[in-house]
């Protein structure tokens, strides 16, 4: 048991964290809101940073690395609420490299890693909410190939993207597909979303996919699963930042002629956003750490994970911007803006009630980190 | 003690549900109950039409042209009001000035501006908080120098709620700075229009431009448009606290708002969902008890005998099931509440909502604009500070 | 619309309140729980006020009053944190001269008003807990009378009252009966409940009883409305005593050599709970007002009040005993009793999650006080 | 970084494990696994038995006769033994004054005291608060004169918990009225069999008596009893204060007693409740973020190379957790919980309990204890001043 990051972890950290305050920094990032929310630039060098390859393999042209890893690049990353998303990437190299045929895997696989090729998950559709095996959209076979229709809705990047990771039902199965933005019959559009980045409707209609994998539940299960230990991470960053900002700003701020850090109902709301940073942190490594765990295992810790850090979001953002006060409702404060990313995030993948739902379901006698 | 209406306030609420359904336009109803935006035609539009009914000023003494109603009337109207889906009415003129111009100014300003407010022809806006002065009211800074028979003001105002419309503006002055903070405040009406005076809408999180920051550069005010006595300002503007009390629970909004939350549940899915359901049950309590809260304090204005200092309790409670609401409505949606399209705020929007409920597009931003709730009107945490000080000593 | 009180009702009250000030001292409480948590001789004395015979018509030799004269009384004791049962008598006056036959009502009522009998509500069963219909006592016809037989649990002074509201299944539908504690096959214990009072269990084997009514479930419901209309008045008593307690330590107590009414993180702890005692109190009133309602529209609000009642209780007691710190803990200071009470209370005819339950169960799409 | 305990760390947790199933007496564990009452004997009993072993300072380093083990050793020798039902060992001798006589008293005091410390023979209890300095420790007022080779003590302390078995007790004296409240106490070691020391037993809420005051009237105390430096004594207490880390967040009890939990839940019928389950499962997810945060304390003290000042928080989250367990429990029984039955708090006791479940008997006076948790060592209102001052400055 063992919390230290190796060197080569904190070498990481420091070239993402770098270029996050270097290289991305607040009016950066609100022209490319203004833009549309995503910038194929500002990917492309988070790609050069070697980011986009972290879960390819060396041979396929990544880095070869793992859970922490990533965790410590998203968490970096959520200090800059970097728009881009990098999450999609870990999520899409993820699932090829884990579950597609080798041929898929070299064509797409080094094109991903060098940032060329930007994958995409596109599998919520609208009467899933937060469930992973609803899905409407089928897949017939066409020849030796698929054809897929039906309709996915926010997806990340949708009409900037270069392909999709879909979910389609194949003779009554989940089945994980790849579709590129440029076949026949896919339809995309774009627009922002609250956290300032962009999604999209993805429509497909008769569409040419390449099978990913016919054990697609599992496959899924294990995507969302990356996102969820991503999400986490980012979070921790974002959370971590926030609190930094707010300390800073009672350090500043005067009413009645002292800092408002002064204030003792204000200093125990700022404990407790130390204790959900603190928690929240925790369950961060946890979800990374669990990442590599048998399915089973690895599941019940991805929903226990987001059960605190829903929570830990929730309070932290929201005690930010009160502890602002009128300042923290603007949009040219940028502590609004990580308000509404660690608003986006609890309901990325499952809020807090969903999975809540599923720790409840899967309680054992016994609990804790290792049971 | 009795929970029911008499029959006469039953009757009195029968007429003005009446009135009010024939009268309140149906877009804009359309609109509040869909939280879609409002434009500035919306809102001076319904205030007209009450202006012209005598109930604008619904608050206000028959001798001031009111129509002169008790507490309980007064709350059967908003009740009303707020059930059939009216705006709530922008309470800078008739709920805010008016009482303290009916209290504190003279004859001459009470023929001159009273007019104006209750026929809802004169947009009228606040000019409290300052950026350095906002939990902490007595420190303002924008100075007024006398100079004969006018006030030179200088300095700034912020928060100034749709202050872009505004035509007037009541301010807290500065005309003095020697001894107390709170004893060298003026309460001073400016024109909008006056030379010198800019507004500058400030965005918020949700992207709209609900409040503003209102600059004075050598304004000239006419003396005459001064409220009360000069350096008076800070005990005419606790007069205006105080004097609201119920209103600011907005218990009829949110019963209005915890049925749309039912709708989108119903829409989204998860009413039968044990666990989210559970959330809109605690809700329904929190509005229940929060109800009762205001009808006691309802009654006691009504009967004279108690009194009961609980205003603070109902800032507290109400900002709280404010945002409460707003939260389940985003979360009921879900994934389908985080798209962010500007237009899709505007009722007859015709677009493609992803997922295809455009009811759910406003559901965020609302979420996020009443942060503001537990903020503005003296934060939560000063009401706090009251409560206790009226508990503890 | 209309929260005073009438002059009556105001000279009810500050008759309750000398007594127990006057007559219910803290030490005269104790020696009470010392001897077992019930004393004839002070539920004599609220008979002698009258109290006994507040739902009993004058007729039968009670004061014929209601629902807001139950509440005036039961806040009044709920301030001493009186042990004696007289909700107890509410109930079961309020059933007996509600559904009793005739020559029923008139055996018993006067005797229950003059305070010379002791009647309870005995209904909790142990796979029950807090639901109403489920039963296992049954009763059977025996010649013109009926014999019941059954185990009842948590019956207020099982072994002093004399005689017993019992439902037990007739015949596959639930049936309330009246048994004396005298009668064949009756078997009481007693022991103390967690706030001091005294409870018991009642066996029966082919005890005779008399019928009451054929509907019992409608009856007990009713029964239980009462209860819990009471216990909402006293815990509105009991907290706001509590609050009273809790204030004036916080202007004695000094720490680091001031007050401890003076740190700001307390006295916002000291404004949340003025915010539960108020809605509390309102919700009480809600209760008290809606008792004679139609029984769907009462059952309603009983479940609402019961859930703000028990977070409140929840939340005054235990902030009350956390900002007197160690004197809070112990048995020697008042404040414990009053948490004690208030933690019993909460549990009484179903806890707050139980009632969050009927509340979720029963929403309606518009809801609010008069809906 | 990595989750999994080393091979090393899991044949330790093996050895830990398989000892204390053959030496912790299985009466005791029935009690502790049912949070019935813990007599003296049983106490002192599992304290003797660890002392054979050497185990009773497992804290404690090799050259003072202890094990030696880091961090991460010692925390699985705890979890070993609270899984395993054993007892919490009374901290006053080996975790409390053992490591402040280690490291600020002189040769002679570590081997007069060590022994009888690690041996579990004598009994030690704790003085420190009395009733004026709760929170405020600094202003002890207990008085230690110095009068040739000795201190004459007069004054009272009071929350000594279980001192009514206390053979010695350490206490913080007053020897100085100057300067700083902090700069004039003193540490001193008391044999309580000395005459003028009286004993009286509070009773607690739940009715049992865990703690005690402690009056010293004139009582002679030899002058090589003091720890250390007279006037001084305020670093050596904060030393002890800053000894504790990971243990006071007790979450191996916590994961015990959440299993408990589980099983009242079965047996009372609200396991299959979606209500009471969540609540249940939030539980579940704040004792894994505990442990979680408490492994990175471990971590980091483990490899040194990073330091995480958050025992504050370990200390609220923890008491939180405690309290919040009782709670349930005694929730899950409802009703059942209500009976206050002194005997049936004994373990074999035989009566008859109303509603049959015996394992009922304690939960509420469980849950009324637990009160004291947010409360003792520190109260959380204190522990969050201290975890803001990190934070804020």
């Amino acid at each position: 048991m063992d919390f230290d990051f190796s060197e080569d972890q904190g070498a990481l950290r420091d070239a993402v964290q770098k270029w996050v305050e270097k290289g991305y920094d607040f009016e950066r990032r609100r022209a490319i809101v203004a833009a549309g929310g995503f910038d194929r630039a500002a990917y492309g060098e988070l790609a050069d940073l070697g980011l986009a390859g972290l879960y390819v393999s060396e041979e396929d042209g990544g880095l070869g690395m793992g859970p922490v890893e990533g965790m410590v690049v998203m968490e970096a990353l959520g200090r800059g609420i970097v728009l881009e998303p990098l999450a999609q990437t870990l999520i899409t190299t993820g699932l090829l490299g884990g579950y597609a045929p080798a041929e898929l895997k070299a064509a797409w696989l080094p094109r991903m890693a060098s940032g060329e090729a930007l994958v995409v998950l596109a599998h919520q559709e609208r009467k899933a909410r937060y469930k992973l095996d609803v899905c409407a959209t089928t897949a017939t076979q066409a020849g030796s190939g698929w054809a897929l229709s039906g309709t996915k809705n926010l997806v990340p990047a949708a009409d900037q993207a270069d392909a999709f990771v879909v979910p389609a039902m194949a003779a009554g199965k989940l089945a994980l597909f790849l579709v590129e933005r440029t076949a026949t019959g896919v339809g995309s559009s774009g627009h922002l979303t609250q956290d300032g980045s962009r999604a999209g409707e993805l429509t497909l209609k008769d569409t040419p996919a390449q099978l990913i994998t016919t054990d697609g539940l599992t496959a899924l299960e294990h995507g969302v699963d990356i996102g969820i230990a991503a999400a986490c991470a980012e979070a921790v960053g974002v959370m971590d930042k926030t609190v930094s900002i707010t300390v800073e700003y009672m350090n500043t701020r005067k009413q009645f002629g002292v800092a408002i850090a002064s204030f003792q109902a204000l200093r125990h709301r700022v404990a407790d956003m130390k204790m959900q940073l603190e928690l929240a942190r925790s369950m961060s490594y946890y979800a990374s750490l669990k990442l590599n765990a048998p399915a089973p295992e690895r599941r019940a810790a991805m929903a226990r994970a987001k059960v605190q850090l829903g929570q830990s979001m929730r309070f932290v953002g929201q005690q930010a911007v009160q502890l602002h006060g009128g300042i923290g409702v603007t949009d040219e404060y940028i502590v609004s803006h990580y308000f509404k990313k660690l608003t986006q995030l609890e309901m990325t993948y499952g809020d807090t009630l969903h999975h809540l739902g599923e720790v409840s379901n899967r309680m054992q006698d016994t609990a804790g980190v290792f049971a | 003690m009795d929970l029911a209406f008499t029959p006469e306030e039953q009757a009195f609420r029968e007429e003005i549900r009446g009135w009010v359904k024939a009268n309140l336009p149906a877009e804009t109803a359309h609109k509040v109950h869909n939280a879609l935006r409002l434009t500035r035609d919306d809102l001076q539009g319904w205030a007209k039409i009450l202006g012209k009914k005598g109930w604008l000023g619904w608050g206000w003494p028959k001798e001031f042209g009111g129509p002169g109603w008790n507490a309980v009337q007064k709350h059967l109207f908003e009740e009303e009001c707020a059930l059939a889906g009216a705006p709530r009415v922008v309470p800078f003129g008739p709920v805010m000035v008016a009482p303290v111009i009916m209290a504190f100014g003279n004859k001459e300003q009470q023929e001159r501006f009273l007019p104006g407010i209750a026929s809802g022809e004169v947009w009228w806006s606040q000019g409290y908080s300052e950026p350095g002065s906002g939990s902490d009211l007595a420190s303002v800074k924008c100075r007024a120098e006398r100079q004969g028979d006018k006030y030179i003001v200088n300095g700034q105002k912020t928060w100034t709620t749709l202050g872009q419309y505004g035509e007037w503006i009541f301010c807290l002055v500065r005309t003095s700075t020697e001894g107390k903070p709170q004893t060298g405040i003026s309460f001073l009406l400016i024109d909008m229009k006056s030379p010198g005076v800019s507004v500058r809408p400030i965005k918020l999180l949700d992207g709209e431009c609900e409040v503003n920051e209102v600059w004075f550069d050598n304004v000239e005010v006419p003396a005459e448009n001064l409220i009360g006595e000069e350096n008076k300002g800070w005990t005419y503007a606790k007069h205006l606290l105080s004097h609201e009390r119920t209103n600011i629970a907005d218990v009829n909004r949110a019963k209005r708002e915890l049925e749309r939350l039912k709708r989108i549940a119903r829409t989204e899915g998860v009413w039968d969902d044990v666990r989210f359901r559970d959330q809109i049950a605690l809700l329904e309590v929190d509005v229940v008890a929060l109800e009762m809260l205001v009808l006691r304090v309802l009654s006691a204005e009504k009967s004279g005998k108690n009194s009961l200092d609980i205003a603070g309790l109902l800032k507290i409670k109400g900002s709280e099931i404010q945002q409460r609401y707003s939260e389940l409505m985003m979360l009921a949606a879900g994934p389908y509440s985080l798209p962010f399209i500007e237009e899709a705020m505007e009722a007859g929007w015709q677009g493609n909502f992803p997922g295809g409920e455009a009811a759910n597009a406003p559901l965020a931003s609302t979420y996020f604009n009443m942060r503001k709730t537990t903020i503005y009107g003296g934060s939560n945490e000063v009401q706090r500070n009251i409560v206790a000080q009226t508990v503890l000593g």
